[in-house]
């Protein structure tokens, strides 16, 4: 079945104003284009679930896509903060964000949870954190083998997951190598799910290599092809991450009206991907080209 | 949140050359030295990019050759070819050993008690080694200041046989009576608790500073200042931590980094000198 | 650090009488050399945990190295029965066999939860199981979100775990691709971890493709080259399956003496893997060898 | 444990020609034939090697072009050379679109509900769908006859939407009043448990047999004899049933297999007749 679709209509189809979106990638191969197209469309009321907050959660919030953060680490990775969440947390302005706190494993157990369609998943590190205090959905249940009670965390089945990968075929078999992070448990707990691509390829390179497959085809609603749809963060094997780029979002950022203008010229004001990737200049990727170093193949080989 | 995290967001003012050596070390050189230095006999580190992973680079040459080393991003034995920029950096992913996927860094790596040693930075912590890395001020749903949260270190405090915490900064403000907010509780925090599983390891076990260290070993026991720097008068030390600091009857002062520990570090280890600002 | 070592030096050190033992491998890359070495080395009282059995089951029996079994699936797959395993369940002939049974989910989350250092894990399948009323160790926890309660099953942490792979480093980087079963969570829930391979490889081969490790050295104790150490079941890109010999396996057990006559020739009768497979005879592998079919390589490429 | 288990271990005695279609159709062509049919409209389908394993091939050429195939063993989208030999078969795996850990399989595809059909096998079946695949006899401690168990059929009957039952013999001995074991339960046996989560689909809806088709679609609904083969009288079908099974008052004789659908069979599909006995 062909589910290759543009980014446009892949969003528009599967995305409602007040859905769960889950937006995974952990500083690699991250649905960044998507998160752009998103503001395009001028969704509201989403609530975001993302482990390791970045750029993409400060631009959603400014472009005012979402009411509500489900996260376990809300800096901008190594970059420094992410000022327009700060301040929606910190000082409710421009309006205060909901905003539901665990640690990352705890997301982890969540989206695992979410995945087997089991209600809950027990977690063995919340044991006398604050964070347990502060979420009341992090409860406990007792060890039926005689061991202390033990916390749980809710199943996290987001309405729409969106995930980021190397290549996928037309069929929606999507391969993905490097940093895999959280992507295929938020994939199956997504009940709809949209997968960006550098490429689409051929099925029979997918299938030369089976085992990298890292979500089946039957999960996946939409496949769409977006080049350079991670930056500023990395992909292995086609682009390096653009540290100035996350830096100078930090300093930005500080400023409100500067995140408001940034939105204006450079999501809204181009049309797709391709539009905002010019914005960055004709050069720019030529510093973050990476060397070539291949696997070595190994034999699939079976009786013939 | 690892140690990197903080360590870059919050208290990267204070990289000037480390005058209380009195030498030209800088003090991300000392605190690299001194971590290193306690990984012997330590095989699986779990580490954040920069300081970390300086230490951990410098003991495989010298205290610790098999260490292993550990990312949440699920990269183990990284060799890469120039300092990781942060743990997520795909750099650390040509010449691993392995990337695993998530799922198996948190339940099988670190809630499955494999890690040895996991270092973590903090904004607070208090005297039986409690960390917080969540806010600063009195109303969590207001805080003064929001800080970047857990990330993995709940899970790291809670896993790992032992914490290393390396703080560039030892004053009152980060070293202090009652945290804001606790994070990452250590056995004792967590005893006092009605439910969850305890965690596996002693918690907080060395905190490397720019004064000197302080070390912990059993669930009751106050963090207790055991060696300072050359230089560092101990009442100083005191003087910076805001509660009433043990000092050990047998207070030593720490061995300078060597010429090779400086040579290691500096020319093969970080030449661009990316961390060792 | 170089964990390799001989395979009786391995059985020897890792292994104790009474030991829980999980054995583990899904019709493919199955510890057979380990097994059989375990019946040479006389061990007495252990429990074997193995989802899908097959002959080293029956073989293990026969050599009355088991007290206990943990299983989900007693037949020898395709081929027929496990006599000697049915005598002892149906007429504790020669003595009564202690079998815990569970279905293959379960013994998935048993594993799951004992690679997560969890004293449980919840699954959702038992309700109205028999299954669940024969096994005591079923047992089952409220769900504080609301729902009904639900069926848990306990952690499962083997005193030793052996697993077979295509290759390793002598650190005990562990790859394996084609099926690849419950191995990673038996590995990681084990107290002891023996790793037999059909190839040490440089640890360059393994850093050449990270994504393809199952099991990263800090978790392995010991590592052993033993080529063909699966036989007869399949090594992707080694070997093919050897369904003949599974077969008359079937056919053989009918015949508890005849089990006997078999493992005093062809295992207690051998000193090593090697001279087990001579008895197979000299042109056995060739109606086994496969074709080969290369992956296709992924770029690794990140800033130099 | 998938059909083929069953299948190859208790019934395979029975493969001679089946003359109750008056033709040269063998039994097994004509449940393939009547299964791949059954399967119009599915997409992902979790099968035995076997009957299932052709039953899904033929649908894909035929009623079902987009149809997936999944294994127990963690393959998806398999297409093999040559006929899988079981399920674990490493022939499925070049050219698979992929190969899943056991965990994803039982966690993410089977719990996580993304199985339209799954074939399944059994030594008993009740009015309601219920399956023993574990022993024959009263002691569960001493059966008369152990059998393989569960495999993975109580996470399929729990997981998918609907169970396809394939029987290649269809006898009171079979199919009866009451199991010696519930190994996988259907909802409505399920529904009268005390605890534990209510499964995802709606139990056995088809049982192809060599005399007929049987459906049921609601909870509490009993297999009712909805179409026999040509020739089978539906009185033999009720003797050869051991509880007063319920004949649908619109019982259909079934189509039989085209010539088309035939020589794909037997051309195409499985041409040196490992199955096709």
């Amino acid at each position: 079945m062909d589910k290759t679709m543009s980014l446009p209509r892949a969003i528009s189809t599967y995305l409602r104003d007040g859905d769960t979106v889950a937006l995974e990638g952990f500083g690699h191969i991250v649905p960044v284009a998507a998160a752009h197209e998103i503001i395009r469309q001028g969704f509201t009321d989403l609530v975001l679930a993302r482990m390791s907050c970045d750029v993409i959660v400060d631009q959603l919030l400014g472009a005012n896509c979402l009411q509500g953060l489900i996260s376990s680490f809300i800096a901008n990775s190594s970059a420094g903060s992410l000022h327009e969440l700060r301040r929606r947390i910190e000082k409710s302005d421009p309006k205060p964000l909901w905003f539901e706190e665990y640690s990352h494993g705890g997301m982890v157990a969540r989206y695992q949870a979410g995945a087997a369609k089991l209600p809950f998943q027990p977690i063995a590190s919340y044991r006398g954190s604050d964070l347990a205090a502060k979420n009341p959905r992090i409860k406990s249940v007792p060890d039926p083998y005689g061991g202390p009670g033990i916390h749980v965390v809710p199943a996290l089945n987001p309405d729409l997951t969106i995930i980021h990968a190397q290549r996928a075929d037309m069929h929606g078999n999507v391969q993905a190598w490097g940093m895999l992070g959280i992507q295929t448990e938020a994939a199956f707990a997504g009940r709809r799910l949209i997968v960006t691509v550098e490429e689409i390829v051929d099925e029979a390179v997918v299938r030369a290599d089976p085992n990298r497959t890292i979500v089946p085809a039957h999960v996946v609603d939409a496949v769409v092809a977006v080049p350079r749809g991670s930056h500023p963060h990395s992909v292995q094997g086609y682009y390096d991450r653009d540290d100035e780029f996350s830096r100078q979002w930090s300093v930005l950022a500080r400023d409100a009206a500067a995140v408001q203008d940034w939105l204006e010229t450079n999501i809204r004001g181009t049309s797709d991907h391709d539009e905002f990737l010019a914005t960055l200049g004709s050069d720019h990727f030529e510093r973050l080209v990476i060397h070539d170093a291949y696997s070595t193949p190994v034999n699939y080989g079976g009786r013939a | 949140m690892t140690l990197s995290a903080h360590d870059t967001t919050e208290t990267q003012t204070r990289n000037q050359i480390c005058e209380i050596t009195g030498s030209e070390v800088t003090s991300s050189e000392l605190l690299a030295v001194h971590s290193a230095r306690a990984l012997a006999g330590r095989n699986v580190v779990f580490a954040g990019h920069g300081l970390p992973t300086l230490a951990v680079s410098l003991a495989q040459q010298t205290v610790s050759p098999d260490v292993e080393i550990v990312y949440e991003s699920g990269v183990t034995g990284a060799k890469p070819p120039a300092m990781p920029r942060s743990i997520s950096d795909s750099i650390l992913v040509p010449g691993a050993a392995s990337v695993m996927p998530m799922t198996h860094l948190f339940n099988y790596i670190l809630q499955g008690q494999r890690i040895d040693v996991a270092f973590l930075g903090a904004a607070q912590v208090d005297k039986y080694g409690n960390l917080n890395s969540t806010l600063i001020g009195e109303d969590w749903e207001h805080p003064d200041s929001r800080l970047p949260g857990s990330g993995g270190a709940i899970e790291a405090m809670a896993g790992a046989a032992e914490i290393f915490l390396v703080m560039r900064r030892h004053t009152p403000r980060t070293f202090v009576e009652s945290l804001d907010f606790v994070t990452s509780p250590g056995p004792k925090k967590a005893a006092e608790a009605e439910t969850g599983s305890m965690p596996a390891g002693a918690g907080v076990t060395h905190v490397i500073t720019d004064l000197g260290i302080m070390t912990r070993f059993d669930q009751d026991e106050e963090l207790t200042l055991t060696a300072v720097h050359p230089g560092v008068d101990p009442a100083e030390a005191v003087r910076q931590t805001g509660w009433d600091l043990q000092v050990s009857s047998d207070l030593e002062t720490t061995q300078s980094p060597t010429q090779s520990e400086l040579t290691l570090l500096r020319e093969s280890l970080d030449p661009t000198r990316i961390y060792l600002r």
